[in-house]
């Protein structure tokens, strides 16, 4: 019975009026966590006896990090099910988180190298997690680069949807490829200082401020997906009758 | 129409088009030779940083060579709708990708491989190093025609295909760059090193078993 | 074996190209696709090909959906489009070669020789097709009709770019291939002037 | 019909034809960024080395960045007619293909200079070492679009031609790595640097003159 | 102005495709080339537009040889040919403006607007080329006769792909053309149905 309902929302046109309602949801939700996570982090959170205020950027830098992660696997899952069940709705939500992916991605390089100045007096270097966040990167622009040079929106779906998977099976390989590299030739030069123990504070506003993130995606994702759902199916019926009044 | 027989005949057909003009095959090599030998002009001439970073530059060489035919796996084919013919074709539509692709290596890929002992010696590379440099390339090669297929097929027809092809692609290549060069550096430091060839050759199988197969997918997509 | 369509619709873009479009083609009769320049034409024929799939309605061949037999409708179909498929560096022949390779019908030198020769092609095998003239690269397209045996033939303006005596070669062609049992889906925005078929207006 | 109008019009002519999929320019960007970026991948983390071999590297990325667009510098006007229309004008065809030149650079060359401090800073370069690296990118990259040029003309409708173009450009290509990846080099030692930035510039002068010309030639030639 | 091809002669490889060819055509008049695919009707309409030379003979354009004043030729000349020239991914607006301003007789984009319409593509003018149908190009193709004005026209085949009613648009521009005063060199392998003119067989 449950099924039945999924494959409701499945359908561009319920799912429209449905992402309208959901974003004000998640919108508030979003401003209240980054609030408080806000707080925390500048105002709660003791300052560092090693690193000083600069640390505080760990609040931004850890949640970014996590997020760019998560969303090519969000995006990987939508491209399976849009070739398995054949929904439109898929390769919109593939097309609609993938510039906030990359969105995060480079907040969490921009972080990290601003970060990586005070802490390892270099703005960037070859380590194993720095070059693999670095790739995860570059894959999000394939992405977006292709989706945006094909304008056949049947077309962008497909090749948008393979080219996800392909690069979500290569995550691993690159993953563990890059950690053997970085590791088997000689001593990393310069490597993750790790606080020994994380305050508690520190992890609460972390896991705050990424519950944040979560909302912030999203809400922003389903705003993208009503605006690709209008420009797709602007000459059906419902987009008539109900979407545009 | 048994599964040799397709991959046979549009292998034979594409090695055929490219030894209509015999510079296809001699210029994939020389790109190659020049890109590696423009090394030295950029960096300076040190020896002992030459060979150190030799194996390293070969295999960017390598990937770069391949990359460069990749635009055209499909382009001509597209543009003159010998693809729509063959996928309206009995024989299994994934086999004659295979069989394209297995051209694409054997033009791009093997001259690479055969020529490496040269440049080996031009970089002061000792014999066994050259040795376990040419057996990555023979089992790294393969996946570079693989992969890059897969990516071929998605820029098809799409404009900026080439670069966009590049962008999409080098990501996907990195793992192999890592293992290949990998292993070279290993058997010079005098570490073990199967274990990158086996990685090596586990990713021959995967992307043999899937990249046909993806690829033939996305060419259908490209040509509806 | 017939040729039967229901209810198809084409969409391309945001442009409704047709709606409810159903005929059946039995062996024996030919079927003639009109219209304007844009209705639609290439669209439904790369439809009934199996190259793209409808926004609704179904093409069956021989009672079986194509879609769920691909390989083996695409044994039984010839579809030459307005892209030529021919590579402008090979010979007429070695074209030829290769391509009923591809068709799963190997076809020996001699046999594609005369075909070449049925065609006025005589003295130009060896020559690439790429110097070739218009006319003379539609013949070579042509020469398909002879070397492949299959029952549907989909044909895209073939007319285009043939002088006089090869139209006329053509309607032969295609008369023969009716009488004998075949079936025929063409589009020509001349009349045609052969035996009367079923005339699909879009 | 004056000199600039002929030039300007081409040059936005091909701007729009880039423009239209705004990624045509993003990718020869990232082609170079990622280009770059396996260096390290392929010869180890080492910093040291990394910062020693940077702007030679960074000068054969460049080079293969304008490299991979130039075959479509004329192959699109060619197949689909337009460059034989484009030769019937009655605007001169050498500044036609001026115009056509500069928007290459401007799509392939220009953002490869203003990406390189960002490279400077993950192969951890100082500041004046970066503005060195950028001046004779400014003055070489539009040598290579231009020279580029005649062998994209040269190779224009030859099969294999993408390849071919490597091969026939790549050599004339040294000149202008040595000089400029030489400045960079004789700045980072201390030593006089301005005899190379000369050499660029009168090589920049020289191109320009007789660049334009002689690809109009060649595709004159070629679509006889 | 007039056209003045004389004792023209024209190789390709190594076969020679005619000899000694000489006509002249003057204002108000117009040339049929006809012969059979692959007789050198387009290579002579190449010759004439001065896009590759002969292995013998002259052309004169108002008694100048051509190769003297190629630039001033090209201003009084259109010719389309077999290839397009259309750029795939742009509009039939931008197309037609980017190509009258290499012509060099810019274009307002309400006279290639009426232009377009004019062909029955309202509405077509803002999808890419890429997308259009056989007989949509060619009338995007042939919306350069109303937008260059210039003497002399040179037609490869240009009822190519079209629809009946696009055929009787283009006879009626072409009889304009010529009544006018303009020259008109044009190929076809339907016999013309035009005022008489100069018939040339190859
Ligand atoms: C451009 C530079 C950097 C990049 C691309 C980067 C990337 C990442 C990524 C991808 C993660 C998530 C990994 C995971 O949770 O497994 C992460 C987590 C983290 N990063 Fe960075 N980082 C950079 C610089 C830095 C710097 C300079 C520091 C501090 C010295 C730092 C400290 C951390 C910490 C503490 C975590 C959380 C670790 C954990 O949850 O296990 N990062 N970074
Ligand atoms: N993305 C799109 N948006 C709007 N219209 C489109 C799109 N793609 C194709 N079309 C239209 O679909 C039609 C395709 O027609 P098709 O090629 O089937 O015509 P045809 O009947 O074969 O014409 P011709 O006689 O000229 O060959 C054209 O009218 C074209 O303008
Ligand atoms: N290199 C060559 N060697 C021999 N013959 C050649 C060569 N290049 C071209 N030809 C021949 O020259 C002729 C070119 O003819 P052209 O294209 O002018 O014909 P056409 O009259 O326009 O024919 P169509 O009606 O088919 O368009 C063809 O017969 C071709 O076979
Ligand atoms: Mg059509
Ligand atoms: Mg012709």
């Amino acid at each position: 019975m449950s099924m039945v309902n999924w494959f409701k929302y499945a359908s561009p046109a319920s799912f429209y009026p449905l992402a309208g309602k959901l974003i004000p949801f998640f919108s508030a939700i979003t401003a209240i966590l980054l609030a408080v996570g806000l707080w925390i982090s500048f105002f709660m959170a003791p300052t560092d006896f090693q690193q000083g205020e600069g640390y505080r950027i760990i609040f931004v830098h850890v949640p970014a990090s996590w997020m760019s992660m998560f969303i090519y696997c969000v995006m990987a899952f939508w491209s399976a099910l849009g070739f398995i069940l054949n929904t439109r709705l898929s390769g919109m939500m593939t097309q609609a988180l993938a510039p906030t992916g990359a969105m995060f991605a480079f907040l969490s390089l921009v972080t990290g190298s601003l970060w990586g100045k005070p802490m390892w007096g270099t703005w960037w270097v070859w380590d194993a997690r720095l070059t693999s966040q670095l790739i995860l990167f570059f894959l999000y622009l394939g992405f977006l680069a292709l989706t945006s040079a094909i304008d056949d929106p049947r077309r962008r779906d497909k090749a948008g949807a393979i080219l996800s998977l392909v690069g979500v099976v290569n995550i691993p390989i690159i993953y563990f490829s890059v950690i053997w590299w970085n590791t088997l030739h000689q001593g990393a030069t310069v490597s993750m200082t790790k606080a020994p123990t994380m305050a508690h504070t520190m992890l609460m506003g972390m896991l705050i401020m990424a519950l944040a993130f979560w909302g912030y995606t999203i809400a922003i994702v389903l705003k993208r997906v009503r605006c690709i759902i209008l420009e797709r199916e602007i000459a059906s019926e419902w987009v008539k009758k109900n979407a545009l009044e | 129409m048994n599964l040799f027989s397709t991959i046979y005949c549009m292998a034979r057909r594409d090695l055929t088009l490219a030894l209509r003009h015999k510079t296809e095959i001699l210029t994939a090599l020389f790109f190659f030779v020049i890109v590696v030998n423009l090394l030295p002009l950029g960096v300076g001439p040190d020896p002992k940083l030459l060979s150190k970073i030799a194996p390293g530059v070969v295999w960017i060489g390598a990937l770069l060579a391949t990359l460069l035919g990749l635009p055209r796996l499909f382009a001509h084919d597209y543009q003159d709708g010998t693809l729509e013919q063959l996928s309206l074709s009995p024989r299994s539509f994934t086999l004659i990708v295979l069989g394209k692709i297995m051209a694409h290596w054997i033009v791009a890929g093997l001259p690479v491989v055969l020529i490496t002992p040269l440049l080996g010696i031009q970089f002061n590379l000792s014999g066994p190093i050259i040795g376990v440099l040419m057996l990555t390339l023979v089992l790294g090669t393969p996946v570079l025609s693989l992969i890059g297929a897969i990516g071929a097929a998605l820029t098809l027809g799409v404009r900026g295909g080439g670069v966009l092809l590049s962008l999409l692609i080098l990501p996907l290549y990195i793992p192999v760059l890592i293992f290949g060069a990998g292993a070279a550096e290993a058997y010079r430091a005098g570490l073990d090193m199967t274990g990158y060839l086996w990685l090596l050759a586990a990713l021959d199988l995967l992307a043999l078993f899937f990249a046909p197969w993806v690829s033939a997918i996305a060419l259908k997509v490209a040509l509806e | 074996m017939n040729l039967s369509v229901k209810d198809l619709s084409c969409q391309r873009g945001e442009r409704l190209l047709f709606e409810h479009v159903s005929f059946q083609l039995e062996p024996h009769q030919w079927c003639h696709v009109t219209g304007e320049n844009g209705a639609g034409k290439t669209s439904l024929l790369r439809l009934c090909a199996g190259l793209s799939s409808p926004l609704s309605g179904s093409i069956s061949w021989g009672g079986v959906n194509i879609p769920d037999d691909l390989d083996g409708f695409h044994k039984d179909l010839l579809y030459l489009g307005h892209a030529s498929g021919l590579k402008e560096e090979l010979t007429p022949l070695e074209n030829l070669t290769l391509m009923s390779q591809i068709d799963g019908q190997p076809a020996t030198e001699d046999a594609i020789l005369s075909v070449l020769s049925f065609w006025g092609l005589a003295g130009r095998e060896d020559l690439p097709v790429r110097v070739l003239s218009a006319g003379q690269r539609r013949r070579v397209l042509l020469s398909r009709l002879l070397l492949k045996s299959c029952p549907l033939w989909i044909l895209d303006e073939p007319f285009n770019a043939l002088d006089k005596k090869a139209i006329n070669t053509l309607y032969d062609l295609l008369n023969n291939h009716v009488s004998q049992g075949g079936l025929l889906l063409v589009t020509s925005h001349q009349p045609m002037e052969m035996a009367e078929g079923i005339v699909l207006s879009l």
